[in-house]
């Protein structure tokens, strides 16, 4: 951690309160009045989704954190498995908001590799896209993000106006707007529409507009370098101890990316270099997440450049009203714009999956790590931790 | 990789290998085995990165499949644990001190499925569910469309008619 | 004049401020949302959003301190107001104006503020708690850069009229105190920022982190009352500095004009910066604006 | 009913003793309101007085619209581009704000966990009335994707009432703002009195929600 | 800390005078793309209420619902889809599996109301704003299908191969082949109700998917005890119907249903039907006529117990599925293969004994409780034009007949058949592969009033007939016969305008000026027959009740005014095997209601 010698910028050594017990664990009595608990969320504004924190302060500083899941619990993977494999399709979508894309590619390639189908090369084109207008429309709501949770307002209103003009394309590839249920088992579900280069282009000359606007307003704002960095260190042996992925990961120096270290779809045949960080903080995992941004708009106009003409957009399956899918299981994974993010699949020989299991990155950083880094935090910079780490509760309860 | 399973193979037993790509491979351990296979690989083998832990209902064989999925983030190549322990009195040893994220998956697991894992840390606070006094809905033998129809109130008026049903009652 | 007159000239002046208020908050909303590339609120916005507040049906309180906060708070405003000059020269515009009514009005800004952290307290909830414990800390330091300013200007015109000190910078742009001591304007116009709240000192709100702090609990006529005061005291404000360091207003135009300008200031840094922990807010505080002062001070020693 | 009980319930209200209600289905189920209520009273009817004055009034409700940020389900994922350029609803007087207490709007953005139904019902009770519901997606209606899930309600109206339904899954945010204005539309028409329904039929909502919620404890506050 | 820093957050100010980039209607400004997936349309027009929409949608969103001014019809449940846009989550399934495309999703994405029950709705039925809308989700093409549209091939002989003799034409589908066909099922059912036998076709084609031929078996044996029989010449009405057929080829569902009877040994029949050992319940039933009718009312009454006793005027059992159809359609060990089953129920089948010549009607009326007259039609009908009275000029059933049983017949050079049902093709085709053996090649032309594309014949009978270079040249009324020296010249047409009046009745026209001569040495008259029912004597007929074309009137149980008597088969619907299996099917449970009361 950065260590501010300025002495305007005196800051009390809290590292030893709360006093510890001799067994190690906190020494919190909330009948002694030093504490209070401080409870945020579900409907707390500040909070990313549906999920709560049950914070125990003392004074401005967090002593103990709990994070509370199962607000947006629906069972998804007990749905499933009443399901068939294609009536899992448009019910795994919904596993996370942000970026729907992920859960239908790997659905659909759990369910090819394990009943050994091989897709169209137009498909695999086409997915690879839509996987990357995924990260490009979830990218632009979480740069700004940063930001706006410390109300700074503006990029955020920016940054999801222009998330709306790729939703906007989105809609014209796939006939969704936000849940566009187009990767389906076997291929995909639409050609790209006549004109689709031109207006996307338009679109990403937009963006590369507004990643100059952000880096003015946020990379270079005073205010914001003070509130973050050096706030929300992540340790790098942490990466390991908590499972920690994605760009939180490569925020520590670590350059693991599925897209490069596994590679699926055509990302072995687009040019593209790891982003990293080696600070680990707040800031740190915001410049990853705006170099993300700008790897994600060239990664399209690759993607644009080589993507054939035409081409069949779907093997042909079994009828998919009685699809069964021989016994066996798999782990597949993919890199969202929050880390690895994988689908482990069971299937029993029937028509319906014995059980699919979705490993979401904000599993692991928004329960076991966001609870160990919010411990000595500020309540100010609780809310820039949590967003920092990208937490979605809905892939974390499903 | 193949070093890698002869040398799991040799000190675990472990049985039933299926390589399912060329980078991750599932094998079946002995429940007793099984938290020491897992830290031998952890310790020996490179393979730092829990990716997931969860569990399977083979309610016909009576048994639950634990699966632990381990990545070796340097080789890049994943190995997938199965264990199968009984679905009377579901218990299995822990692995919190591996990794700290196992005891969330290890609180799923015991709120879902039934299964406990004492000396995990909070495993009994519930976690995802709240008020929940059926069995754990996870559970094949737990049926959630009737268990949803009986409680939610499902707006009534809906009818539907079988075409093959409706044909022969109306053109006989 | 007798009283009757001059109370109806003071709530004739009351209404137009009032007014002006909230046409200003609408107008600095729309201005912010320009920037965003949107149209905002419409301008009318603010009054049906006060006439929707005083007719809410139901109201929950939390006892009498909970009345009294919002009151304590439209009291400051109201007393802020009454002592204050508003147009230079008029005799019908000047309020309740005396020779050490710049001593009362430094007394009223803060007064708003303690009325507040009653009735926060009485409505029991921990972020109001939070927020006012801020609101509190933040606020005694923007005074002492302020303080510190106004000590200069005393100094520098001898009184403690706001009168005295309008009338003193007549007679040309260079008179004003903007010119004839910048460091005493430079260290009041940064602990204005705080004083408007705006980011990066907003943290008493910081509607996305202690939702929204002191007001959290209040809702209803209550939120009338102190959104009727925070749209009398924005302009108050900054007659309070368009008076002391703009050279005053000689009707009510260039009020208007002024005003808007002073309140722009603080919108003009708050579009574009995040906002502050509180101890990097107090810091600040204590760093800048007071060095301002402290020169402002041993300039006219 | 145990003595002691009896004993306890002499120096209540009428409306504070425990008692018998029938659930839609025709279970009987106990309320107690002194443990199943999360608010301090039961919430009264409040009638609108002068019917002119009103008419203005609803006026200014209609045109002040302030919805609480609760992202219960999906749809809040189109609620930041509703008050952002693109579409920018404040210029029809919706606005977003951050406490149940200033807020009159309430939008349930689609499916609701049990969980999360439990801090709804609060959040909505913490709601001063006149308030307004607004039901996002086929969720609220008839249980939509959710409708076999063990966790999530079938239908909204069975637990507060709802003045606006709005189709889709997730609804754009043009229907969102084709919402707001039926919304204001019945507002003016003066027959969004959900406040006033869920006083009324206050045990029979209660009932359903008991039906439900098993685990009625809340920390003190909780949002 | 740079100055840097602190001003260049500033520059955002620049956007201050910017034009806001808000939509400035949003109502209207913005519809939805191409291809979005917003309300549902259907055409009810082309809907056929198959239920496949019901079927995949996850959400169980889909009801189907009867509509008024669409009636149950054949190929059409008279159902459309409702939606509930309490369930629904556009995920457009329905639209990607709808087995007549009729079923689409507009552009449209507004809809908002205060009672939430207005959001069930048919589409089509009910006026929306949106149903004219041309844009929004329709499928994808090409290349995006659910199920397969393409048949898989069946194997048969080449015409070279099979021409010049009777050997079976088809070889079955192989065990992939049958899955592959099996899996493009939508399980929809439309064809159960089409079907005279109200056959579980769906069900059995699931068994096939699942490889579980024994289940096929019990499904088969259900509604039909004539699989082999019925796999092979059935006139598949339930394929002309098949949902699946509506974009693309229908289920070979008869290819199907023989591949299942193939796949099981008879030996096995007894073990997997569960039939040893069957109760007898004492009492007894006549059965007039071993054809699909009669044994099908022989094996389910023998199965509830009755002593079965079936009268065979010829040598062999089947009627007209033995004497009618050839060889190389249905071959005889395969008739045997159903009928010896049937027979090893317990039935008793007395051969070469007609009724009213060697046994009265009467008499059995006194021996058993019950009686089936299953006779069929076995009387060939003339078209009475000039010159049919020739002795060269035969009927088509009788030279089958002849043929069956292995009877030399008359095979002139050159023939010409009048008629373009199944039968004339049968005959047509037997006839030229006896012209190929004696002759070495084929001159022979099936003529018939029908136009080409009204043809009664299966269309695979026509070109298969065709590649075995029999000419069909249909659209003909014959005239004349022109006989020259005792001798068959050939036959005169007219081109036939149409067939029947405005009435419906048969009353062909023909246009004198388009006339055309076919040379032949033979003709063959095909046009129908008639049915026997000599056997049923005066006494007996005051009895019974007769309709139009002499046909005797049944209830739906097939029971006659002759309270005993039942009839059933070709000559009361049909006619065709499967009507004749349904007849017996049902009269069976008739005439067990009526023993049972009696």
């Amino acid at each position: 951690m950065k260590k501010q010698k300025n002495i305007f910028n005196w800051q009390a050594d809290r590292s030893k309160y709360p006093e510890k017990k001799k067994n190690g664990k906190l020494d919190i009595d909330m009948s002694s009045g030093k504490f209070v608990k401080l409870w945020q969320g579900p409907n707390h504004p500040g909070i990313t989704g549906n999920m709560s924190l049950e914070l125990t302060i003392s004074g401005d500083e967090v002593v103990e954190a709990k994070t509370h899941v199962g607000y947006l619990h629906r069972g998804f993977e007990k749905l499933m498995e009443r399901r068939l494999w294609i009536q899992c399709f448009p019910t795994c979508v919904r596993m996370c908001v942000a970026e729907p894309d992920y859960n239908e590619y790997l659905l659909a390639k759990s369910a090819e590799e394990l009943s050994g189908i091989e897709i169209p090369e137009m498909a695999e084109w086409l997915r690879t896209l839509v996987l990357e207008m995924a990260r490009l429309q979830s990218l632009l709501r979480t740069v700004p993000g940063q930001a706006g949770t410390l109300s700074l307002g503006v990029g955020v209103q920016w940054g999801v106006y222009l998330r709306d003009l790729v939703l906007d394309l989105f809609e014209e590839l796939t006939g969704g707007r936000v849940y566009h249920m187009y990767i389906i088992p076997g291929g995909v579900r639409g050609l790209l529409p006549d004109g689709f280069k031109k207006r996307m282009e338009e679109v990403l000359k937009k963006i590369d507009e507004f990643v100059k606007n952000i880096e003015n307003l946020m990379f270079n704002n005073i205010v914001f370098k003070k509130r973050t960095i050096g706030v929300g260190y992540i340790k790098p042996s942490w990466i390991d101890k908590y499972g920690i992925v994605g760009p939180n990961a490569r925020a520590a120096g670590f350059k693991r990316d599925v897209r490069k270290d596994y590679p699926y779809l055509k990302y072995n045949e687009l040019d593209f270099e790891v982003t990293s960080e080696k600070d680990s903080d707040i800031f740190a995992r915001s410049m990853v997440r705006k170099k993300e941004l700008i790897m994600t708009i060239d990664l399209i106009r690759q993607i644009m450049a080589k993507m054939p003409k035409k081409g069949d957009i779907k093997a042909p399956t079994p009828n998919v009203l009685h699809w069964k899918i021989p016994k066996g299981e798999t782990y597949v994974r993919s890199e969202s714009s929050r880390g690895e993010y994988g689908f482990y699949t069971v299937s029993d020989g029937s028509k319906t999956p014995r059980r699919i299991n979705l490993r979401g990155p904000s599993y692991t950083h928004a329960i076991s790590l966001l609870e160990r880094m919010l411990v000595n935090a500020n309540i100010a910079d609780v809310h820039s931790i949590m967003v920092s780490l990208q937490t979605c509760p809905p892939e974390i309860e499903r | 990789m193949e070093n890698i399973i002869k040398d799991i193979q040799n000190r675990f037993e472990v049985s039933d290998i299926v390589n399912q790509r060329d980078n991750i491979t599932f094998v079946t351990c002995e429940k007793e085995k099984t938290i020491a296979l897992i830290t031998h690989m952890k310790k020996n083998l490179g393979f730092k990165h829990f990716v997931l832990m969860t569990a399977v209902d083979w309610i016909e064989d009576g048994l639950f499949q634990l699966t632990y999925i381990l990545n070796n983030p340097k080789k890049k190549l994943d190995v997938a644990i199965r264990t199968f322990i009984s679905r009377e009195n579901a218990t299995m040893e822990t692995a919190h001190k591996l990794w700290k994220q196992v005891s969330t998956y290890q609180r799923e697991l015991k709120e879902m499925f039934g299964i406990d894992f004492p000396g995990s840390p909070r495993v009994n606070e519930s976690f995802i569910l709240e008020g929940w006094n059926d069995i754990p809905p996870y559970r094949r033998d737990f049926q959630t469309k009737e268990y949803a129809e009986k409680t939610y109130f499902p707006r009534p008026g809906r009818k539907t008619n079988d075409p093959s049903e409706y044909m022969k009652k109306n053109m006989s | 004049m007798d009283i009757a007159t001059k109370l109806f000239y003071v709530f004739l002046g009351l209404f137009i401020v009032l007014n002006w208020g909230m046409l200003m908050s609408a107008t600095m909303r729309k201005i912010g949302a320009r920037i965003a590339g949107r149209y905002g609120i419409p301008f009318y916005q603010p009054w049906i959003d006060l006439v929707k507040l005083y007719s809410l049906r139901d109201s929950i309180t939390h006892g009498v301190m909970f009345y009294l906060g919002p009151v304590f708070r439209l009291a400051g405003g109201l007393g802020m107001f009454l002592f204050m000059p508003m147009i230079f020269g008029s005799e019908y515009f000047s309020n309740f104006s005396f020779a050490g009514d710049l001593v009362l009005i430094m007394y009223f800004q803060f007064f708003g503020m303690l009325g507040m952290a009653l009735g926060a307290s009485e409505g029991a909830h921990p972020y109001s708690a939070i927020g006012i414990s801020r609101g509190l800390s933040q606020f005694t330091t923007i005074e002492v850069p302020m303080t510190l300013a106004i000590i200069s200007l005393a100094i520098q015109y001898h009184t403690l009229s706001i009168s005295d000190i309008v009338a003193a910078q007549q007679g040309g742009i260079m008179n004003w105190t903007l010119f004839t001591n910048p460091f005493a304007t430079i260290a009041a116009m940064l602990s204005l920022l705080g004083a408007f709240g705006h980011s990066p000192f907003n943290l008493v709100k910081a509607p996305n982190e202690i939702p929204i702090g002191p007001p959290t609990e209040y809702h209803s006529s209550f939120l009338g009352v102190l959104r009727t005061n925070a749209a009398i005291l924005h302009v108050v404000e900054a007659v309070l500095f368009m008076n002391l360091f703009f050279g005053g207003a000689t009707s009510w135009l260039e009020l208007i004009i002024k005003s808007f300008l002073i309140y722009f200031w603080s919108v003009f840094v708050g579009v574009v910066f995040p906002r502050f922990r509180i101890e990097q807010s107090v810091q600040w505080f204590l760093k800048i604006p007071l060095l301002f002062g402290v020169i402002a001070i041993i300039i006219f020693m | 009913m145990t003595n002691e009980n009896k004993n306890h319930d002499k120096f209540l209200h009428e409306e504070n003793k425990i008692r018998e209600v029938e659930a839609p289905d025709g279970s009987i189920i106990k309320v107690d309101p002194l443990n199943d209520y999360f608010l301090t009273d039961r919430p009264v009817v409040r009638e609108p007085k002068n019917k002119v004055v009103e008419k203005f009034l609803n006026w200014a409700r209609a045109e002040s619209l302030w919805v609480l940020g609760f992202g219960t389900g999906c749809g809040s994922i189109e609620i930041p581009p509703l008050v952002t350029p693109r579409f920018d609803a404040y210029r029809f007087g919706v606005q977003m704000r951050p406490t149940p207490r200033q807020s009159n709007v309430f939008i349930i953005s689609g499916y609701l966990a049990v969980k999360t139904l439990k801090r709804v019902i609060r959040t909505y009770e913490q709601m001063q009335g006149p308030k307004y519901v607004l039901a996002l997606g086929s969720c609220t209606i008839n249980g939509g994707m959710y409708w076999d899930s063990y966790n999530t309600i079938n239908r909204l109206d069975h637990f507060i009432p709802v003045d606006v339904y709005v189709a889709g899954c997730m609804p754009r945010p043009e229907a969102l703002l084709a919402g707001f204005a039926k919304l204001k539309e019945r507002i003016k028409a003066g027959r969004a009195e959900g406040a006033n329904e869920y006083a009324e039929k206050f045990d029979w909502y209660k009932a359903n929600q008991k039906k439900i919620i098993n685990d009625w404890n809340m920390p003190d506050y909780n949002w | 800390m740079a100055i840097k820093d602190i001003l260049t957050p500033f520059t955002a100010w620049k956007k201050v005078f910017n034009e806001p980039v808000t939509i400035k209607d949003p109502f209207n400004d913005r519809p939805g793309a191409e291809r979005y997936r917003g309300f549902h349309k259907n055409e009810l027009q082309t809907c056929i209420g198959c239920g496949s929409c019901e079927e995949i949608c996850e959400n169980e969103a889909i009801d189907l619902v009867a509509v008024k001014g669409y009636e149950t019809k054949n190929g059409d449940s008279g159902l459309r889809p409702m939606v509930d846009y309490g369930r629904c989550c556009w995920c457009a399934l329905c639209v990607d599996v709808c087995t007549t495309g009729s079923l689409t999703l507009s552009n449209e994405y507004t809809w908002v109301a205060e009672n939430p029950d207005e959001f069930r709705f048919v589409p089509g039925a009910e006026n929306k704003a949106w149903d004219k809308n041309e844009l929004g989700w329709k499928k994808p093409v090409p290349n995006y299908e659910f199920y397969g549209q393409k048949r898989v091939k069946m194997e048969e002989l080449s015409p070279e191969e099979r021409d010049h003799s009777f050997i079976e034409i088809i070889k079955g589908y192989s065990k992939e082949q049958a899955q592959l066909e099996a899996d493009r099922c939508v399980e929809c059912g439309i064809c159960i109700a089409t079907c005279p036998a109200n056959m579980g076709i769906p069900e059995y084609i699931k068994a096939i998917r699942e490889d579980d031929m024994e289940h096929g078996l019990k499904i088969l044996y259900e509604t039909n005890p004539l699989p082999e029989i019925c796999g092979r010449i059935c006139t598949h009405k339930c394929e002309t119907v098949c949902s699946v057929g509506h974009r693309g080829e229908p289920l070979s569902i008869r290819w199907l249903k023989r591949y299942i009877a193939d796949q099981v040994e008879s030996a096995e029949y007894k073990r997997i039907l569960g039939t040893d050992g069957i109760e007898n319940n004492g009492k007894t039933v006549a059965i007039i006529g071993s054809g699909p009718a009669g044994l099908s009312a022989a094996h389910y009454l023998s199965l509830m117990g009755y002593k079965v006793t079936i009268y065979e005027q010829y040598a062999k059992a089947g009627g007209m599925m033995r004497y009618g159809i050839p060889e190389y359609r249905l071959p005889y060990d395969q008739i045997d293969k159903d009928i010896n089953y049937i027979l090893s129920l317990g039935v008793n089948i007395k051969y070469n004994t007609k009724i009213g010549k060697d046994i009265s009607l009467a008499e059995l009326r006194d021996k058993y409780d019950a009686v089936f007259a299953g006779t069929g039609l076995h009387l060939g009908r003339s078209t009475r034009i000039p010159g049919t009275d020739h002795e060269h000029v035969y009927q088509a059933i009788d030279l089958l007949n002849k043929i069956t049983e292995g009877k030399e017949i008359h095979v002139a050079e050159k023939i010409v058949v009048i008629g373009g049902g199944n039968v004339a093709m049968d005959i047509t085709r037997s006839l030229a592969r006896l012209q190929n053996q004696k002759y070495g090649k084929v001159q022979i032309i099936a003529t018939a009033l029908e136009s080409e594309e009204n043809l009664p014949a299966d269309v695979e009978e026509v070109i298969e007939a065709r590649e075995e270079k029999a000419i069909i040249n249909p659209g003909w009324g014959p005239q004349y016969i022109e006989i020259e020296n005792g001798k068959i010249k050939g036959l005169h047409v007219n081109k036939c305008l149409s067939i029947f009046d405005e009435e419906g009745r048969f009353n062909p026209k023909f246009d004198e000026n388009n006339k055309n001569f076919f040379e032949a040495d033979m003709i063959v008259e095909s046009i129908g027959q008639g049915m026997d029912i000599a056997y049923i004597t005066e006494d007996i007929k005051s009895e019974l009740e007769f309709g139009p074309r002499g046909r005797i009137v049944v209830d739906e149980n097939f029971q006659s005014g002759a309270k005993w008597l039942f009839v059933g088969g070709d000559i009361i619907q049909g006619p065709d095997v499967i009507h004749g299996i349904a007849n017996g099917h049902k009269a069976a449970y008739g005439i067990d209601n009526f023993l049972k009361n009696k």
